[in-house]
């Protein structure tokens, strides 16, 4: 088993015919993942290396019955893509996208809970459940099948993280990118409830970062609700107040969202945290 | 992107906020002859991005035109927190019955606008938020609904408002969540709003942070951005789309992605904080940076001073080392950096980049295989250099 | 409240939907002016409202400007339906390739705005309804979140637009959306909606109501009503703020509640019918009627010289009856109608209200007990008096 | 039993200090309705006939545990009373208020909705269970006590069918007013529904009128889904097309709505149909 998705997730996706777009959708495939088709207003009745392009996602879904949509629009078209899919019954919704207003994102989550479909990010690298199926931008060589759980807010640290626990011969049961921004889908609490539920998984990395206090509720959650162990790395612990460090979330601001008391939030929770990336697999092994 | 105080103020006065009528003025004549228009004392105030600037004494009372320029002159040219001071903001003193702090801004945790409300305005409001929470009356409000009349009356009810002034706050609550959202503010402040001597509601000071990533649609706002306490590095970055902050390290680190340039930094200053080494910068190249983004970058860390080493750490995904190895070389004729240069390439393409990397033979470039790696190497470059 | 196609169109023009550039013409001579001023084919159009003025010849296509003078001439004082046409709308003609239909509706329903869109457009939407009900796409649209973008292009798709059209179309339907919610209208109609032989959108005909219930907030569109189609009983009501239809019958009704109105106009022709005896008018005076509104109810149901009979029935409620019978005394006594007066007063107070009536004992009035026999006692009267 | 209300209801009354307000809420109080407060904004701490009045009805609510509110407010103060009940909790809202703006209606029995709030109204009479309570504006004397539901888009239309009943000595379990507008928070099914399921109510009264389809969609409803006996009367048999009877909704379009065609659909559908409202009580002996 796996969290989100897997070898018969069946997934469309939006702007496949863009750059961005179909370059994933191409290694995507090649992983294995079924990538049913693409969606690109005005380009529907094309082809995609084999997979058909729709105008909408409602026809998309209907010919489909697609379960999952991977988002690779523009960041002005993206919050409407997000929508467009929740609207035509997508449960799993991934984007991608970076820099999309938070004031865009604040509706576009409150309209996917309402219609109960799971957004992960924006500004994420996806989800992969390796040797099954990967959905986003993360490289297939940074991770084995294997029981580990890694979810975090970065992209290339997790590829990190993943190639030195797959150098230590540790495998992983789902990588989850939930992004960097300060308003997403999908949270560090909601993946580790499912982590801890997934009989797969035995233990988990989480790679956290500053800003916000996400890792703090989810060390809240570590300490009342779990019970496979957790190995942690926060990022910025260098970093200045009051700067944004590339993410549009990551930026410690009135004193709150150190590293420093997220760190100690985790390791009071029982987290054991890593203060090397690279020191991850002795966490877990 | 910060609005400086008077940005904000007429920001605010655009949805019908009311405020005082001072104007800005950018030497101490401009500042007594705005006070002797004023005709009543006025407040001299500070234009800056950064906290603070009463106690540093970025904020004065002149009780006549002379005064306000002597204040000015004092105030103007003015270092606070490294930012220096080139306008002052001329308000007119107001007669200050009461003060309430007045805030909306962005919840990440619950995903949605937050009104935070308080009789206890005009001091630190984290510090309030610290020592009396339960003087602040928060409001969440439904980011596609939006603002509620019933919720204007919650708050001045459950704050503690007089009645007589229910009105007047409902109305200026409005309008500053029309601001908000109309603006793409992550912050719209109002700290003090003043209820004066006359019953009027005033917002004699304000804070407005807008989104950076609605800039595209907030033309008029993006052309307020104000860059000159800004060091020029960062500017120079911003026109290249490369994520740059400078810092006080002396390792120059040029990553991809903000996860793991956060990372760079923090093992730099892992390694070498001992000896007082650490991170000269964050610097995100993002996704498949080309050769000329590479030297781009490359320059922009060459230009701080205080760098004594480059670290380049890349760890390919969507990015090819090979193309990174390449942009690498280039930059490198291009800039002929005296520092030494750790490269540690790992990802897609990685043997073919460091092959590139050690096949170019370059005195000044050496190659790490991990990130603890680079970081130790790097430190001990700049040790060696001391 | 109704808007004529000028009006809509020019409506619609405020928020971005291209319309043909005519004018309005109240006179033959202006209708040439228009005409040659265009100096292109022009459709002289009747603006009335009511339907079918094609059918009755109120929409004339002139090759020139002595042609449009002409045919305004006819049109200007036609009586269609009843209504005399006093404006005729001077537009270009236009290249049509195909005609689209496009509204927007309140779906009262499913409680929300419904957009129904055709490449069918041009003929009757009710028409097209019936016969191919599936060539008429339906997209619902959330009446707190609004239109969006994926939603046009649903529509547009579905419908089988040709993609060259898709954009131009996305922007139509988005600024009437705007039109309709801003307007506070129950219905936004485009018919047709035409792609020129340049490829262009154009909104050839049009047709907006306002939801009279929000006329207060709507000042510029409620400047824009013309009562000149209505008979004046029914403008008399309006400003008397009375609720009054006036209709074909005898038997001039006074009730209190629209339901009950309904109601007792239906009593009326289920017991005249058969003698061709029906109601003359709905009047429904409201809760709690004042004597002032029962004297301006009553002059304004004999103002319609067809009444041979008034009908007055209420039901007390709010509403107290020996209030109503002091009404009916002081209207009685200030307007003096000619005719009988059927009165059945029930519920609140109406033992004393009935006796009230008979002690005034005017040999005008007839007292009933219940809604049947009053509406029997009317038909009756009228019986007497043919 | 009863529906919506019954002895044990708490009440409050929105715009309780008003003119409307006070009145009703006095009439209530009389008629045994536990009235237990109102709430006008900035008359906070007043009293009224005995009862608190609160500034807000988040205030209301925490001190007196109502859950049900009566909205009395004019049309441009009432859309956002009745989303300031749903907010505060309450579970029952009905409003009388006439004039409201269809597109405020719209959005605030969306929002109703989404609360899991029941909005009976707008424009409507409110509701009666006699002998126990009563909510609105619907007089004392229009009905007793009994085992027959009416529910109506109108209200004297209403008070004079539950009048002839009482002369018949046919007594009354609830009488819900739905109101006249477009667009409304409770329908006919939904309250038809409700006396089907209600073992006090035998039979139904159902009192519609032109315009809309409510009342072919409640024909269907009786065909395929009750089992008591419904009598019904359609007002607005001579009224013309194209005009608008007083209630907003009460309007023939485009051939739609008139009162024959609900008339056919409720006898097709095995109601009984009077064409004389004062016919009503002897379809229900």
């Amino acid at each position: 088993m796996s969290i989100f998705i897997d070898r018969n997730s069946l997934v469309l996706v939006q702007g496949i015919t863009g750059r961005q777009g179909g370059f994933h959708a191409r290694l995507m495939m090649a992983y294995g993942t079924k990538v049913v088709g693409g969606v690109t207003p005005g380009k529907g009745g094309e082809w995609f290396e084999g997979v058909p392009v729709f105008d909408t996602m409602r026809a998309a879904v209907r010919t489909t019955n697609a379960d999952t949509s991977l988002v690779t629009v523009p960041a002005r078209f993206a919050p409407d893509a997000i929508m467009e899919a929740a609207d035509a019954g997508v449960k799993l919704i991934i984007c991608l996208t970076e820099h999309i207003p938070v004031a865009d994102m604040m509706k576009v989550v409150t309209f996917c809970q309402r219609l109960g479909s799971r957004l992960i990010g924006p500004n994420c690298p996806g989800v992969m459940t390796p040797g099954q199926a990967k959905v986003g931008i993360i490289p297939a060589m940074v991770a084995e099948p294997g029981n580990v759980g890694v979810v975090s807010k970065s992209g290339t640290l997790t590829y990190e993280v993943g190639f030195a626990m797959k150098n230590a011969g540790i495998g992983i049961s789902t990588i989850v990118g939930i992004g960097g921004d300060p308003v997403i889908g999908t949270t560090f609490v909601d993946v580790l409830e499912m982590f801890e539920n997934d009989p797969e998984t035995e233990k988990v990395a989480l790679l956290g970062e500053i800003g916000g206090s996400a890792e703090i509720v989810a060390a809240d959650f570590i300490k009342n609700a779990m019970t496979k162990p957790v190995a942690a790395f926060i990022a910025g612990r260098s970093a200045p107040p009051g700067k944004r460090m590339g993410h549009a979330g990551a930026i410690v601001d009135g004193g709150e969202g150190s590293a420093d008391e997220k760190i100690q939030a985790l390791e009071a929770a029982g987290a054991r945290v890593a203060n090397n990336p690279e020191a991850i697999p002795n966490l877990l092994a | 992107m910060k609005l400086h105080e008077y940005q904000s103020k007429f920001l605010f006065r655009e949805f019908g906020i009311p405020i005082p009528n001072g104007q800005v003025a950018k030497t101490p004549d401009e500042a007594a002859a705005i006070a002797s228009q004023l005709g009543v004392p006025v407040v001299v105030k500070a234009q800056v991005h950064v906290g603070g600037r009463g106690k540093a004494g970025g904020v004065k009372l002149a009780r006549d035109a002379e005064e306000a320029r002597r204040y000015a002159a004092d105030i103007l040219g003015m270092d606070i927190k490294g930012l220096v001071v080139q306008q002052v903001l001329v308000d007119p003193g107001a007669d200050i019955q009461q003060e309430i702090y007045l805030a909306i801004t962005n919840d990440r945790g619950a995903g949605s606008p937050l009104i935070m409300s308080s009789l206890e305005g005009g001091m630190d409001i984290e510090e309030l938020n610290r020592s009396r929470p339960d003087a602040i009356i928060r409001e969440h409000i439904d980011p596609i609904l939006g603002l509620n009349g019933f919720q204007t009356t919650h708050i001045a009810s459950a704050m503690g408002l007089p009645r007589a002034h229910w009105r007047s706050f409902g109305n200026i609550l409005r309008s500053l969540y029309r601001c908000y959202i109309e603006s793409d503010a992550e912050l719209a402040e109002i700290n003090p709003l003043v209820i004066t001597g006359e019953g009027e509601l005033l917002a004699v000071d304000g804070k407005v942070i807008i989104d950076d990533n609605a800039l595209f649609r907030q033309p008029k706002l993006a052309a307020q951005r104000d860059d000159s306490g800004e060091p020029e590095s960062e500017s120079l970055a911003r026109e290249a789309g490369i994520s740059y902050i400078k810092l006080d390290g002396q390792i120059g680190c040029m990553v991809n992605g903000a996860g793991l340039a956060m990372t760079t930094m923090d093992m730099t200053k892992l390694y070498g904080d001992a000896d007082r080494i650490g991170p000269a910068n964050f610097l995100d190249i993002g996704g498949g940076a080309s050769p000329e983004q590479v030297a781009a970058a490359l320059r922009i860390i060459l230009s701080d001073a205080k760098v004594q080493c480059v670290l380049i750490n890349i760890f390919g995904g969507i990015t090819r080392c090979d193309e990174v190895a390449d942009g690498i070389l280039t930059a490198y004729n291009e800039v002929k950096p005296s520092v030494p240069m750790v490269i540690r390439l790992q990802g897609t393409n990685a043997s073919e980049g460091n092959a590139i990397i050690s096949q170019a033979q370059i005195p000044n470039i050496i190659s790490a295989q991990t990130l603890t790696q680079a970081a130790q190497l790097a430190v001990a470059a700049v040790k060696e250099r001391a």
